[in-house]
């Protein structure tokens, strides 16, 4: 079973939820487009006043073991993936003989039970080389992919796990 | 006033003989009051002997020249006379009449109010305030006659008589508007000295047939005269009332009345006498073989309106002078011969002629002044009767009857008379002579003195006029004949001897015919049963009544049969028709001068995925999942067109609305049936198709007229005042919350209703969903997939924010309070998608009804604040502060408006979702709850208390 | 230089909104449907974003993000009813 | 400077058109349904990704200010596309789709 | 233009009109909604077709579309909306009560 | 000084309602009290409007204070105060009939009440054509609440017939509202008959549609021919109380009918004028006689009195079909009297019906009812004043109504119809009394018959006393005709002349090209 963290370790009653308030500021000034105090003031009002509304929609929260980690992730690692991910599918998409697409499913037996970052996992799979991820075995030991061109399935196996699934795992400790 | 009171006295203290349970009472009451009326109407006789009129007027609606106002004239005090008289007389009669186990309170309650009603039609001044007399006559009469209600034949009688009075009474009322249109006043002296221009006026014909038809109805003339027979249900002192000086000559009344103004033109005379003369025979006849002694009078007593009618038609003023006479005469002789009749059933147990045999002996009283009422009533010298009769008979062969006539009215006369000897004696002698009878219910003995004193007093009072006639009832008729004749009444000396003349003859022949009829009446008997099944009036009413009734019922079921699809299709019908008949008709070109505007493929693209999306929907409705796809794709490009045509607002609106709408109709597609069966048949499929080709044809029509004419709009004023004076950019958002801010406040008003209206459908309401999807396959078990879960729980705060945003620029950018509560609502509706009702309703344990209601009041609030600064409701005001640091910003009244907009459509949507959610949530927990899903459940339980913990 | 990579984009995301449309109508399954429907709506994100940039107008982005949250929810939900039968339990 | 703000929106905005219909050419031409799944979620993801991108260079050098409100939508659609596809994908396969679309796509649509 | 918003329109209402003479409660409920669409259009289109001149008063803008229609149809579709939402509960409450989904109730499909 | 009361009507039923939503989990009682206290506070105001209105100008009221073809106004003239009036009593009655146990038959029936008086309030007050619609939405989504409040095979049949038609007939009333906006580019209706009379010929066609269509619409909800068969289901198998208040939703139909025709496309609307004219009579002749039918040819009470409103309403447009000022006052001396003892019917229907075991309303002999004394009393008099017999109110209408129509085209049909359908609807009534309260069975027979459906429900004194209430109008009417008529004609003269109206609306100077029609009054 997963640890679920009942009552997050930085919060308080009144800030719930620090890193989601940041994110909360971050997001409304994006939202807004300008930065003034005025906003950044409305802003922090708000990101204080959701959390406290939602934090019983998310009691249990992922904590970040590695930010920087989780940083070159998502901004090295993924971002190219997805990139070259999309050059290849496109090609695929554009192949003239498309019967020689070689689709299948394959299995990933999964090292974590963590929701969130199975969670992660398959959103990040799916958005990367050619695969989508299909299901979560009802046990969480396995998740099911589909490669739209899958020329080895213990080489596209390894490559999801020792890519995607070892750096999650180290971000989110678990 | 005391004119007023003396209809009004029996009418308002009709209710209080009903207040006592005394039997005394109830009758000594009644009696008191009839009796004060009549002393009221005595104090009026100095004035009516000596001519004058007296009225008394008080407006009452003047618009419809209905005024309160009464007269007594001559004629009116004779009717009086007769109804307040005889009235008394029956309320001392009933007294010792009506049974112990029958509502005397209710009887004299319904006798004092059919009086005030009758003495109300002949002391009215207004028509209208006649007519309405006149109906109410009706209506107490019914309730008179049905008394006896557990007796079939007393309903159908009371029925029979309200239905053929009452209908007869609406003509009259159409004949009246008309005669008082005509004559340009409702008031009786008016309309009395109206003669010529009513009689020259081309609508007199119609006007005269409609008030005949009230006359005839009312006094049972030809072919209406078979509801009077019927209406012999009655107990005896009702008849007795009815049927000699009241509701039948009710009719007689309003003819004389109508003889000056009506009177004297060919129209009059041959519907008048013929229809009289028609009666008089043809009643005359029927009473000849009538078994039940009631039956026999009432015959007998429409055959006398038949005379009096025929009088009255012939309208010459000895003619006149007669009728009155016989109104008078007939009351007397008539009520009286009622009552007997009911003595003897009430001693003997039948009225049966056939039974009854040789009461003279056992009722030697009753005997005698049986005698004195069949002499007058078949018009033997020394009875009151005669003497009319025989002025009738004189009339008949009078100078009024000139050719054709001349010859059938005296024939018929004499006939009828004859007719009426015979039956009077077979009433005399087939009940009080021959042999005893032997088995009848009771032994019959003469009755008490109470209840033999009415009839007495009016046999007596037959008597003294038949043989000192002008010294009893000379001044009456006088008076009377006078009111209704004026300066044409001749010089009338009533006198028992006029010597030998033509009348005297035919008074002979009548007589001496009657007793040879009589003794030949079993031939007759014979014949008369071949008639009877073709003159049965009462079978051709039921089946006029039930025909029509049928007829309704028929009609109804034929046009209303239960079937949406046609009401449907009556209704876009009815629209297309009303639509398209103004372009039919006229010759303007449906485009305007605008010029179009290129079109470019983009717009060309979604306006086909549109159309397309539109035709799949109705291709795959079968299908409904499918449907619900390509409605949302149609939905989809709505939005796009809205934005592409300039409004960001109704593009974020469409786009949220219709989301939350296709989730509403999954919801109930998990319910309803996958599929529609086709069951359609080609021709409604085609008709159907047919219609639909119609509307949308039009409707494009309509939308190229517009689009293509140039208008000239108030929306200037708001693109100028939405700053300066609404405070906000954004127009349209502006005039959402402050220029129609009241049309927004309806809306959520609607929204919250619906919340309302679907909590109440569906309170309680359970339904077990399908427990295979329409494959045949059964549910996934995973109920709240992981993934989703996870994903939605950060998504619910970055929404909310996104929310707060689109919320707090409303005013001057797209966005606004309902678009961000649709968000709001949508995303928390997302976390029940994702994680269920039992995790998420604790989480969000606010009642929705509570949220939308405080919406409304906040909005209302707001709206009532303009109030104290005396402005209009929902005047908005907005105000630029300036804090440090945060600089200005602006605070308008229309935000807290919109805040009550964003808590209504929250509270709503969420309150429609959760409740439609619900609706199968048992069923679905019990039937598929997997290992997986109950320790998902547990784990959400055990989070819940948690948490519950952490915010207490 | 605008003036011509906005009709192109136009051109491109139109030619990609008619063959979603084809496998809308095509199918043949359900879920392609779905999936098609889910394409027209985040292609459409794509057209309002276009449209600010070609009317040079800042309005069209609400509408884009809306589309985006109401988009996914709706995929959402209809991919449990075809799941569950029953959306919100 | 201008032209080369130009250049770089028009680059992101054919770019991203471009795999927007190529996720589209994906579903379309694809043979079974978990393969025309990878375009839409991948290609048409990145194609609007690209232009959201384009819209925030334009404004912020067009507009009234720096706009990076379009980055929102972006983030967003790469947060939900996968979890559509993954629900997608999972419905599919609980309605025992499978890799070859003749076997059992047949009686989906008993309508059409 | 005016042609093509013109068809649109009237599709959606021949649509709608047929669906709602269906005799099922959801394809009547799917014509209502069509409908609502197609008139919520239509009352839009009372301000006639105006490309880029959205109601938000700016000092670069001159002219501005008819922004009343706009506030119209805003009502007309949340109340619309709450219609919608009543007749889709309703179609259930007498799905129970009849035990049919037939508008007026009938148990059997009569022959066609 | 501005009069608040005028948005009285509006804000305090809403206001109420949405109380009693707070407190829908307290116990009955309570929900009683406030939904009563607000229908007697509604009379109240009403009743004031209506003194102000009887000597008093056409009042308006500017909501936002935004002036007036701009925002929303609200106008009292007589018409309307009137029409409050009728709205706010028969509405008392029917609650307080309903807090007798019809309440507790379903969930928030006392706020959808209220809600319902707020819609009807608003389409008599309001003088804005799409606020009109809000209204009519208003009124008719909580009048779908209403009508299936209680549940049952029946009713949520006929309810769900009467709610997919209006949803069709919301839809068209927007195309006509969207045609007249895109025309003449306002929506306030005096402003709407000024701009019409000014309105070029080539755009007639197009402004004949959209009051052709929003006619069709308005004819839906006063259920005209061949639009009212949704009716005699929906009002003869809700609950009485419901139906009873239903009594006055027809005539907010009839009131728009009026207000529209006689203001925006009145004889001096220019291309607009007379436009209903041609239509309004014969369609209201022939409901009038299809309603007649119903009539004779129902079997049950209610389904009677349900057709009675048909009836109603066809006479009603009958008279005001002939669009002259004398008969409009007719009709409007009849419109109170038709409702409140349709209402009143409706109350005594489910009275009779309760306590009759095996045939309820039913034109079926059954065991006598209790109190058979005081009941068949009220019934005689509901009888007594509708079938328009003396010396109830219906005479007195039905003459005014007779006279008021002489000279018109119409007349002898008018005449013909409505002396002979009171001829058919006495007999209907005369049968359906006879059948209630003379033609019994023994009490002890139903006790053992197979066949009970349900107990009779004992009818308790405070019952009888709200049809009572209703019926003690009619009387009223009567004494009080005179007054009533007199205002009738004042009010008739504010509806027929659109001048008084426009004026108050937009001020003296915007009705200038209309003409004075009765001289510059
Ligand atoms: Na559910
Ligand atoms: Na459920």
């Amino acid at each position: 079973m997963p640890t679920y963290r009942k009552s997050p370790v930085p919060g308080n009653r009144w800030l719930p939820h620090p890193l989601m308030s940041l994110v909360l500021i971050v997001v409304w000034l994006f939202l807004v487009n300008t930065v003034t105090f005025a906003h950044l003031f409305l802003g922090t009002l708000l990101s204080i006043a959701i959390p406290w509304f939602t934090n019983r929609f998310w009691p249990e929260r992922p904590k970040v073991a590695k930010p920087f980690l989780l940083f070159r992730f998502f901004f090295i690692t993924f971002v190219t993936d997805v990139i070259v991910a999309n050059l290849t599918v496109v090609r695929l998409f554009l192949l003239p003989d498309i019967s020689r697409l070689r689709p299948r499913f394959i299995e990933i037996p999964l090292d974590t039970e963590d929701p969130m970052v199975i969670t992660i996992l398959a959103s990040v799979i799916s958005l990367t080389p050619g695969t989508v991820s299909a299901e979560v075995s009802d046990d969480r030991q396995t998740l099911i992919v589909h490669g739209l061109d899958v020329a080895d399935e213990i080489l596209a196996v390894q490559t999801i796990k020792t890519r995607y699934e070892a750096p999650l795992k180290e971000i989110f400790s678990c | 006033m005391t004119l007023a009171l003396i209809p009004l006295l029996p009418l308002l203290g009709a209710f209080i003989p009903c207040l006592f349970q005394n039997r005394h009472l109830n009758a000594a009451s009644a009696g008191l009051i009839a009796g004060f009326s009549l002393t009221l109407l005595l104090l009026q006789a100095s004035f009516v002997f000596t001519g004058d009129l007296p009225v008394y007027t008080r407006n009452w609606i003047p618009a419809i020249g209905l005024t309160f106002s009464f007269r007594v004239s001559g004629f009116g005090f004779l009717f009086a006379l007769l109804v307040l008289g005889i009235g008394m007389l029956i309320i001392f009669y009933a007294r010792y009449y009506i049974a112990k186990e029958d509502p005397m309170g209710r009887f004299y309650t319904y006798l004092l109010l059919f009086m005030g009603s009758m003495l109300g039609i002949v002391l009215s001044e207004n028509l209208i305030l006649l007519m309405v007399f006149w109906e109410l006559t009706s209506i107490s009469s019914f309730l008179l006659i049905g008394f006896w209600r557990h007796r079939a034949d007393a309903r159908q009688g009371a029925f029979m008589a309200l239905v053929v009075t009452g209908g007869g009474g609406f003509a009259m009322l159409a004949g009246f508007l008309l005669l008082g249109h005509i004559a340009g006043s409702f008031e009786l002296t008016d309309i009395l000295a109206a003669k010529q221009i009513v009689q020259a006026h081309p609508l007199y014909p119609l006007t005269l047939i409609l008030i005949l038809a009230g006359a005839f109805t009312k006094s049972a003339q030809f072919p209406f005269q078979f509801w009077l027979p019927h209406a012999m249900a009655a107990p005896t002192p009702v008849s007795a009332f009815l049927h000699s000086a009241t509701m039948v000559k009710a009719g007689v009344f309003l003819l004389a009345l109508m003889v000056p103004v009506l009177g004297g033109t060919a129209w009059w005379f041959y519907t008048v006498s013929l229809t009289g003369l028609v009666t008089l025979m043809f009643a005359a006849y029927m009473a000849l073989f009538k078994d039940d002694l009631k039956a026999l009078l009432a015959y007998s007593t429409v055959s006398h309106l038949g005379l009096i009618t025929l009088l009255l038609g012939i309208g010459t003023p000895m003619a006149v002078v007669a009728a009155v006479f016989h109104i008078f005469n007939h009351a007397a002789f008539k009520a009286g011969l009622f009552m007997l009749a009911g003595i003897i059933d009430h001693e003997t147990g039948t009225r049966d002629i056939r039974i009854l045999s040789g009461l003279k002996k056992s009722m030697p009283v009753t005997a005698v002044m049986t005698l004195i009422g069949c002499g007058g009533m078949a018009g033997v010298p020394l009875f009151n009767g005669f003497l009319s009769k025989e002025m009738f008979l004189a009339e008949t062969l009078g100078p009024g009857l000139t050719g054709v006539m001349a010859w059938i009215v005296p024939l018929g006369a004499v006939l009828s008379a004859v007719f009426a000897v015979a039956y009077s004696i077979r009433m005399l002698v087939g009940v009080f002579w021959g042999h005893p009878a032997q088995d009848l219910p009771r032994s019959p003995h003469d009755p008490p003195a109470g209840m033999i004193l009415s009839p007495g007093f009016l046999m007596a009072v037959c008597v003294l006029v038949g043989i000192f006639p002008s010294f009893f009832a000379g001044p009456l008729v006088h008076a009377g004949a006078e009111a209704i004749l004026g300066p044409d009444m001749p010089h009338v000396h009533l006198a028992v001897w006029h010597g030998f003349n033509m009348a005297l003859l035919l008074s002979m022949i009548a007589l001496a015919g009657g007793v040879l009829f009589f003794g030949q009446r079993q031939h007759l008997f014979d014949a008369h049963e071949w008639c009877l099944r073709y003159l049965d009036g009462k079978a051709l009413f039921e089946s006029l009544v039930s025909g029509l009734i049928q007829a309704g019922a028929r009609i109804i079921r034929f046009l209303e049969n239960g079937s949406l699809q046609r009401y449907l299709f009556w209704l876009i019908s009815a629209t297309l028709v009303l639509g398209g008949l103004p372009f039919a008709v006229s010759r303007t070109p449906l485009l305007g001068p605008l010029p179009l505007t290129p079109l470019d493929p983009v717009t060309l693209v979604m306006g086909l995925i549109l159309i397309i999306g539109a035709m799949a929907t109705v291709k795959t409705h079968r299908n409904r999942i499918l449907a619900i796809i390509m409605l949302s794709t149609v939905g989809l490009v709505v939005a796009l067109a809205f934005t592409r045509f300039s409004a960001p607002d109704l593009a974020l609106t469409q786009i949220s609305v219709e989301v939350v709408t296709i989730i509403l109709l999954m919801m109930a597609l998990h319910l309803l049936p996958f599929t529609t069966p086709k069951e359609s048949s080609k021709t409604r499929k085609w008709r159907d198709g047919f219609l639909s080709v119609l509307a949308g044809g039009g409707a494009a029509a309509l939308a190229m007229a517009i689009l293509t004419r140039p208008y000239d709009t108030i929306s200037d004023f708001f693109l100028a005042e939405s700053v300066p004076g609404g405070g906000g950019t954004n127009v349209v958002n502006v005039i959402l919350v402050d220029f129609r801010g009241f049309d927004t406040m309806g809306e959520i008003t609607v929204l919250a209703i619906a919340g309302l209206i679907v909590y109440a459908l569906l309170h309680g309401y359970e339904r077990k969903a399908p427990a295979t999807d329409e494959m045949g396959r059964p549910w996934t078990k995973d109920r709240f997939p992981m993934i989703l879960v996870y994903i939605t729980r950060p998504l619910l705060p970055l929404a909310l924010l996104f929310s707060a945003y689109i919320f707090l620029r409303g005013h001057n950018d797209p966005g606004g309070g309902f678009i961000a509560g649709l968000i709001t609502a949508t995303v928390l509706t997302l976390q029940y998608i994702a994680s269920g009702i039992v995790w998420t309703r604790p989480r969000l344990h606010y009642d929705n009804h509570i949220i939308m209601a405080l919406g409304l009041i906040l909005a209302l609030g707001t709206g009532l604040t303009s109030w104290a600064l005396n402005y209009p409701f929902l005047t908005s005001t907005y105000e630029y502060v300036r804090l440090p640091l945060i600089g200005k910003f602006e605070i308008a009244s229309a935000m807290a408006f919109d805040l009550g907009v964003f808590l209504v459509v929250v509270g709503s949507v969420m309150l429609m979702l959760i409740k439609l959610g619900a609706i199968n949530s048992q069923d679905a927990r019990t039937v598929s709850l997997s290992a997986r899903a109950e320790e998902h459940m547990e784990n959400n339980f055990l989070n819940e208390t948690s948490s519950e913990k952490e915010i207490h | 230089m605008l003036t011509i990579a906005i009709p192109i984009a136009f051109a491109l995301l139109t030619a990609a909104q008619l063959l979603n449309l084809y496998r809308l109508l095509k199918g043949p399954t359900l879920l392609d449907r779905i999936l098609a429907l889910d394409t027209i709506y985040i292609d459409a994100i794509a057209m309002f974003i276009l449209m600010g940039i070609h009317f040079d107008a800042t309005v069209y982005f609400e509408a884009a993000l809306i589309i985006a949250v109401m988009g996914f929810i709706s995929t959402v939900a209809t991919s449990k009813f075809l799941m569950r039968g029953d959306i919100l339990e | 400077m201008i032209f080369m703000i130009e250049l770089l929106v028009s680059f992101f905005l054919v770019v991203g058109a471009f795999f927007a219909m190529a996720g589209s050419i994906g579903s379309y031409r694809l043979p079974d349904f978990f393969s025309r799944l990878h375009g839409p979620t991948k290609s048409t993801t990145l194609g609007v990704g690209g232009m959201a991108i384009a819209s925030a260079i334009y404004f912020s050098f067009y507009g009234e200010g720096i706009s990076f409100h379009e980055v929102l939508i972006t983030l967003f659609l790469f947060i939900t596309a996968p979890v559509s596809a993954h629900f997608l994908a999972k419905a599919a396969r609980h309605q025992g789709l499978h890799q070859n679309p003749t076997e059992s796509e047949s009686p989906q649509n008993p309508a059409d | 233009m005016e042609w093509l918003v013109s068809a649109c329109f009237g599709i959606m209402i021949a649509c709608g009109v047929y669906l709602v003479l269906r005799a099922r409660t959801f394809p009547v409920i799917l014509g209502l909604t069509l409908m609502g669409y197609a008139v919520n259009l239509f009352l839009f289109l009372t301000g006639r077709l105006h490309t880029n001149l959205p109601a938000i008063i700016s000092e670069n803008q001159a002219r501005y579309t008819d922004p009343l229609p706009q506030g119209l149809v805003l009502t007309a579709i949340v109340i619309g909306f709450a219609m919608i939402a009543f007749v889709v509960v309703l179609s259930l409450k007498a799905l129970g009560e009849l035990d049919t989904d037939h508008v007026d109730g009938k148990q059997e499909a009569p022959p066609s | 000084m501005i009069n608040h009361l005028i948005v009285g009507p509006l804000l305090l039923p809403l206001f109420m309602g949405t109380i009693i939503v707070l407190n829908a989990n307290q116990p009955i009682f309570r929900l009683r009290i406030l939904g009563l206290s607000s229908c007697l506070a509604i009379l109240v105001i009403t009743l004031v409007l209506l003194f102000q209105s009887v000597n008093g100008p056409i009042q308006t009221y500017v909501l936002g204070d935004w002036p007036a073809p701009f925002g929303i106004v609200m106008v009292v003239d007589r018409l309307s105060a009137m029409m409050l009036c009728i709205t706010a009593f028969l509405a008392l009655a029917s609650l307080a009939y309903a807090a007798r146990g019809t309440d507790l038959q379903g969930k928030n029936f006392h706020a959808l009440f209220q809600f319902q008086l707020l819609g009807i309030n608003g389409a008599f007050l309001t003088g804005d054509i799409f606020n009109l619609f809000v209204f009519f939405e208003i009124m008719l989504l909580s009048s779908y609440g209403l009508v299936l409040h209680g549940g049952g095979k029946l009713r949520t049949r006929a309810g769900m017939h009467y709610v997919l038609l209006n949803l069709v007939g919301s839809s068209i009333f927007l195309v006509g509202v969207g045609i007249l906006y895109s025309v003449l580019g306002t929506l306030n209706m005096a402003d709407l008959a000024v701009r019409m009379a000014q309105a070029p010929a080539e755009n007639a066609a197009l402004l004949k549609a959209a009051g052709l269509i929003l006619f069709a619409v308005f004819a839906l909800k006063a259920a005209l021919l061949p639009l009212c068969f949704w009716l005699p289901a929906a009002y003869g198998f809700t609950s009485a109380p419901v139906a009873a208040l239903f009594a006055v939703m027809t005539k907010v139909g009839v009131y728009v009918i009026l207000r529209v025709y006689c203001l925006i496309f009145s004889d001096f609307a220019g291309v607009g004028a007379g436009l209903l004219n041609p239509w309004l009579l014969p369609a209201a002749l022939i409901t009038l006689a299809v309603g007649v039918a119903g009539v004779a040819g129902s079997r049950d009470l209610k389904r009677i009195t349900a057709w009675l409103v048909i009836v109603s309403v066809g006479t009603l447009l009958a008279v005001i079909g002939t669009f002259e000022r004398n008969a409009i006052a007719a009709a409007i001396v009849y419109l109170p009297h038709t409702t409140f003892m349709t209402g009143a019917l409706f109350l005594l229907a489910d009275l009779i019906g309760r306590q009759r075991p095996k045939a309820g309303s039913g034109l079926v002999p059954d065991r006598p009812v209790e109190r058979p004394v005081l009941l068949g009393l009220l019934f005689l008099f509901a009888a007594v004043a509708i079938g328009g017999l003396p010396p109830l109110s219906g005479f007195f209408a039905k003459v005014t109504m007779l006279m008021m129509v002489q000279g018109s085209a119409g007349a002898p049909w008018i005449w013909g119809l409505v002396l002979g359908g009171g001829l058919l609807t006495l007999v209907a009534l005369g049968r359906a009394g006879i059948i209630f309260f003379w033609k019994l069975l023994p009490a002890d027979d139903s006790e053992t018959g197979p066949e009970i459906c349900r107990a009779p429900v004992p009818v308790h004194m405070p019952a009888d006393l709200f049809p009572a209430a209703l019926l003690c109008t009619s009387p009223l009417l009567v004494v009080f005709g005179g007054p009533i008529t007199e205002f009738a004609f004042a009010a008739a003269d504010h509806v027929i002349n659109p001048v008084h109206y426009i004026e108050a609306v937009l001020g003296p100077d915007r009705s200038l090209p209309l003409l004075y029609p009765f001289g510059g009054e």
